[in-house]
């Protein structure tokens, strides 16, 4: 009965000459710069104090959302995306306009103003966002699946929760269902270290998250978060063994939150020198200067990206944020499906 | 076709299976074993397993997938093998399905169904009867049939719907309670209350296991001159204002009655919009009847206390009348 | 001295926690972060990692380890870092620690707490105000606090009752209301209401937020030469059925106002404790005021539209004064 | 990323020559008779027509109950039982005509009518007895001891869950939160491979279910729940853990459920093939066989004891069920504990 110790796992071969074209490469650091600038122009709004709602930074967890949508097909999936993943909007191509009016709930918004944040739903975009409660959606995504499966349909549903999150008795509900009935079904656990203030020893005191998958007899990995490449390679792996009705992958992406929980939060708790640790392995930053290496792309052109791309996100907000309030009636519609019909 | 109430259920369940193949349930021990209460005997064989789904004990799970499937165009029947066990599901229920046709405006077409209700020995694990936190939740809709042919055309208009119904089956009607169900596809609206007993003297208003109390006090009171109007309320949530004080403004005199415990509970929302809209037309107060605000105990020495009976139902009419 | 309701609720919590080693706390980010609201600031200097407990985010465990902990000689405060997380805990407090006196006739001493309430743009998963699942779940107290010394004083006495209390604070209140709050020990009793407002022509029963609403109605009414008398139920279990009826048959008029949804509210039971039992005192129907029966939207325009208001209220003073 | 597997466990030696005492034997072989016999003893009565209520056999999880409770100290640790662990209850040393008058819900019964079965406290006994949702009970243990570590006493708690109710959220954040406070807990999941009607197979696709234990960072070992020496002696090590402040153990016992799921249940679905395989590996018949090899008990003396015990369960459960209900006016007490005290 000696303590239980982790299963031999297959070395992770450092991904030093890329699989991937140059097209796709460029579109994942395109959507790892949305993700980065995304929250550039957030932080700028709260700042202005024109912010309303919790502003979440998704800043370190560029290279999860993006490597792990990445590998969907966004035309068949589905994506369950949570406060960290704005950067699986982009992927599954969330126009920046519709993002904004839903994000800040205003008038248009496809939740007519009785939610904001990534909390939208556009069934068009196969995109279902998250609920407050952390893990609540876990099982809403496998059921999603299931009924795909029933009919027999390829469908994989993508879905996250924190390092935190993780513990709410939900997600054991959830992965052990979709164990047992073989679910298309991927859970990333985004372990960044901290779940609001509390850190991870706190949480859990297993050594990996990813040590979870063999209670539910499942595959299970824990993978460096700031690799956009092996976060998409390990995720197509997921996809393919889902799509061969293998059942649900679980997926620990280890990255740290550089900013608080929301913006209110200083996170003084957090010792510093994590943060610097952790700034060296910045995702964006590393794979642009990987691209430039590779002769990918340019210094001058991912420059001009970045700034092109904060521009865009700086205009969609301020366009978004000078909308009206929706109007006031829609708060007493659509509490059943009925009035919606009417 | 002469059926008990939990044959009706099944019928219910049955028919609306047989005519859309959206349709199909999830649940512990409800496929070979055909149900804690054989609810679902035979439906195995029917429909086969990927349709009568047993699942691991985990209600989240359940009503979670329910949410899932039907947002992705099934309409699942989710079954608590006892409702106290809806507890272990209840964030999926309030959190997510009850707010997603505001959020998002989408359909979430579930039913949550189980065997509510004390009475029969089951302890204070399996006698709940809850209905009144989910009326109480915002965007579910509630329904407690009495009867089987109600049942049964409650149940395929729960399915049908667009919204999650949580569809509570009294466990002491299940064999108890016989009538003739219209066969095939039968729909009893939602949100409509029905008048089992009309009289003039005083209305009673109730639901599940309690209006079958009503009845048999009304039946006792005919031999004493009273007249008493027995409505069924059959759904909670939409609840049919309507004909409630219709039979109040009639009548000038109600009595509430429900087997959930008193304080707090849906009686109280009855009361509340009688005397409010129905004033001037109330010659005495409106009385509840309800269980004793405790768990339900076990020993039916004890459960016989707690529970209200048609004799308290009696009582009360006799004292509001006489007011 | 002069404290937030927020302070004051803080004071109680490190006074009860100072005099009984038995008190501690477990939540999330209550330690070194001091609470989502800043709420136990300082506490973990004061007390240390075991009486001020971090927990992972699981409110089952959070819940059911308070019960334990109860059953195992402490008198444990639980916090759910906003009170709509109480729904993922749910089973422990109606299964478990609501039935444990009944079954074991064994003290369970806990307080959950947490804030509730909406009118801060938390969105429809930040904003809840469940207290009556918890009313009619039996075995469970319940305190809703309006004022910080109330808040103080029900903080203290939910920490020495021997039952578990579940505390709602109000997030809206926490920095807004301020006033003198009596130093060291102090306890107001459970099951006690109180006439903040003492007036002859109207009744307005409230509790927490609405107490405000309430009272802001009040003064705008005094104008027009209507004394209203305004009642802080301020604990739901017990509820202090003698001091609302008593006010009901001097004023004869009566407004129920909650900022809880209006259907299946405890507004609903307090309308039929008054109709039943002061019935002949009763000039005008009792009328609610509270939230839509919706989930609590995010949009600052549809949130101000679902909530009730101190306008809202006057009207139904008004329109019952008038009747 | 292969499917995730099992760590290496240690070998688990066949406890060919027993380290125990012969009393210590003969004393496992009493607890599981009382077991056994409770068990004939309940059918008897259900087949009267006289039982009230689920009457759940525990056929076959003798050497479960009997062997954890006994590596415990029943005067400072804390049992809180499920429904098929009376064995434990004998252990703890309930005294039978308790036993019955709480199970039967007589007059006089700890729990005054309110509930039956194992569902009673008996706070002397260090009892603290399950409620119907499965799993629920978990957490409290977890606080029990969380209790008794901060107050620095030396308190065990020692509670059960089936492989069907291992799956309920609860007994996750419960074992999580253990394992992160290091409590002194340990929790048998007495997979006797079915609940209710279901099998193992749709309850978890793990392989074992003590691999979950690997997720919370705690040890996990699988055994043969038949051995009522290996199930102490495992039991006895996971104790030390404990009293060292090691923290929570998972143990899963495998054992077969014998009869249904209570007795009104005919358990069709159970293959005949699978009852008689595990028939001949039963753990009362097996354990008297070894001690009348050992010399430790004649033929004669076990069945002697087994007949005399079944005679006082019998005898104990005529004089409970002649018992009257509890008076009716117990039902409006205790609702409040302010209650209890007037
Ligand atoms: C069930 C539940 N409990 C508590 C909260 C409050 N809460 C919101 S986010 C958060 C921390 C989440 O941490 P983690 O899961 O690690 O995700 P991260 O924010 O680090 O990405 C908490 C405690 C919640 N939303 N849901
Ligand atoms: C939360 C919950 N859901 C459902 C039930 C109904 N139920 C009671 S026992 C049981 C089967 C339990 O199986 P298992 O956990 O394997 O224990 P066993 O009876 O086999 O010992 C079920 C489904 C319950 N008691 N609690
Ligand atoms: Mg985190
Ligand atoms: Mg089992």
């Amino acid at each position: 009965m000696a303590k239980a110790k982790r299963p031999q796992q297959a070395p992770q071969a450092p991904v030093s000459s890329s699989t991937l074209s140059e097209t796709e490469r460029r579109e994942l650091l395109r959507y790892m710069v949305m993700a980065r600038e995304f929250d550039a122009a957030m932080l700028r709004l709260y700042r202005q104090g024109k912010a309303f709602g919790g502003v979440y930074s998704q800043l370190g967890n560029e290279a999860v959302s993006v490597g792990t949508a990445y590998a969907l097909d966004t035309k068949a999936d589905v994506l369950f995306p949570m406060h960290r993943n704005i950067g699986s909007h982009f992927v599954f191509g969330q126009d920046l306009d519709t993002l904004m009016v839903n994000h800040l709930a205003r008038k248009g918004s496809q939740m007519r103003g009785t939610d904001g944040t990534g909390h939208y739903a556009d069934p068009a975009k196969r995109i279902y966002g998250n609920v407050s409660h952390l893990g609540a959606m876990i099982p809403v995504a496998a059921g999603f699946v299931l009924a795909s499966k029933m009919r027999g349909e390829s469908c994989v549903a993508l879905t996250y929760i924190g390092d935190g999150g993780a513990q709410v008795g939900e997600v054991h509900e959830a992965l052990n269902f979709a164990a047992v009935q073989r679910l298309p079904l991927i859970l990333v656990i985004e372990n960044n270290q901290y779940a609001y203030s509390t850190p991870s020893s706190l949480e859990f005191a297993c050594e990996r998250l990813s040590d979870r998958a063999l209670g539910y007899g499942i595959d299970g990995v824990t993978i460096d978060g700031t690799d956009v490449e092996l976060v998409l390679a390990t995720t197509r792996k997921a996809v393919e063994r889902a799509r061969r009705g293998e059942g649900p992958t679980l997926i620990e992406t280890v990255t740290m939150r550089m900013r608080g929980h929301a913006e209110h939060d200083d996170f003084a708790y957090v010792p510093k020198a994590m943060l610097e640790e952790w700034a060296a392995k910045d995702p964006v930053e590393r794979y642009a200067e990987r691209l430039i290496a590779d002769g990918v792309m340019s210094t001058e052109s991912v420059k001009q990206l970045r700034e092109e791309t904060l521009a865009h996100m700086i205009a969609a907000i301020d366009r978004a944020v000078e909308l009206p309030w929706p109007d006031a009636e829609e708060a007493f519609r659509n509490v059943f499906m009925d009035e919606v019909a009417q | 076709m002469i059926m008990t109430y939990l044959e009706a259920i099944a019928d219910g369940l049955r028919v609306a299976m047989r005519n859309d193949e959206r349709v199909f349930m999830i649940g512990e021990d409800i496929g070979t074993y055909g149900g804690a209460f054989k609810l679902t005997k035979g439906f195995l064989e029917e429909f086969g397993p990927q349709r009568i789904m047993d699942a691991p004990i985990s209600e989240s799970a359940i009503i979670g997938a329910a949410i899932g499937a039907s947002l992705n165009g099934m309409r699942p029947v989710a079954e608590m093998q006892f409702i106290d066990f809806i507890t272990n599901g209840f964030n999926q229920l309030v959190t997510v399905a009850g707010t997603t046709a505001y959020r998002w405006s989408l359909p979430v077409p579930m039913v949550v169904r189980g065997p509510s209700g004390g009475g029969v020995g089951g302890n204070p694990f399996h006698s709940r009867n809850p209905e009144n936190w989910f009326v109480h939740a915002t965007g579910l809709k509630v329904v407690c049939p009495a009867f089987p042919a109600d049942a049964k055309g409650l149940m395929m208009s729960a399915i049908r719907d667009n919204d999650p119904v949580i569809y509570f089956e009294h466990k002491g009607l299940y064999r108890k309670i016989k009538e003739d169900v219209p066969e095939g596809e039968y729909y009893v609206p939602l949100g409509k209350a029905r008048i089992v007993r009309p009289g003039k003297h005083v209305s009673v208003i109730a639901y599940g296991s309690a209006v079958h109390m009503a009845l048999e006090a009304a039946a006792t009171l005919e031999a004493e001159g009273l007249d008493v109007e027995v409505i069924d309320i059959r759904s909670l949530v939409p609840f049919d204002e309507a004909t409630v004080l219709d039979s109040v403004r009639r009548t000038g005199r109600a009595v509430v009655a429900h087997e959930a415990v008193l304080t707090g509970g849906f009686g109280g929302e009855i009361v509340a919009r009688i005397s409010e809209k129905a004033f001037t037309f109330l010659d005495a107060p409106v009385v509840r009847v309800a269980a004793f605000d405790s768990p339900t105990p076990f020993a039916p020495t004890l459960e016989r206390a707690v529970l209200p009976n048609a004799g308290g139902i009696a009582d009360a009419v006799r004292r509001t009348a006489a007011f």
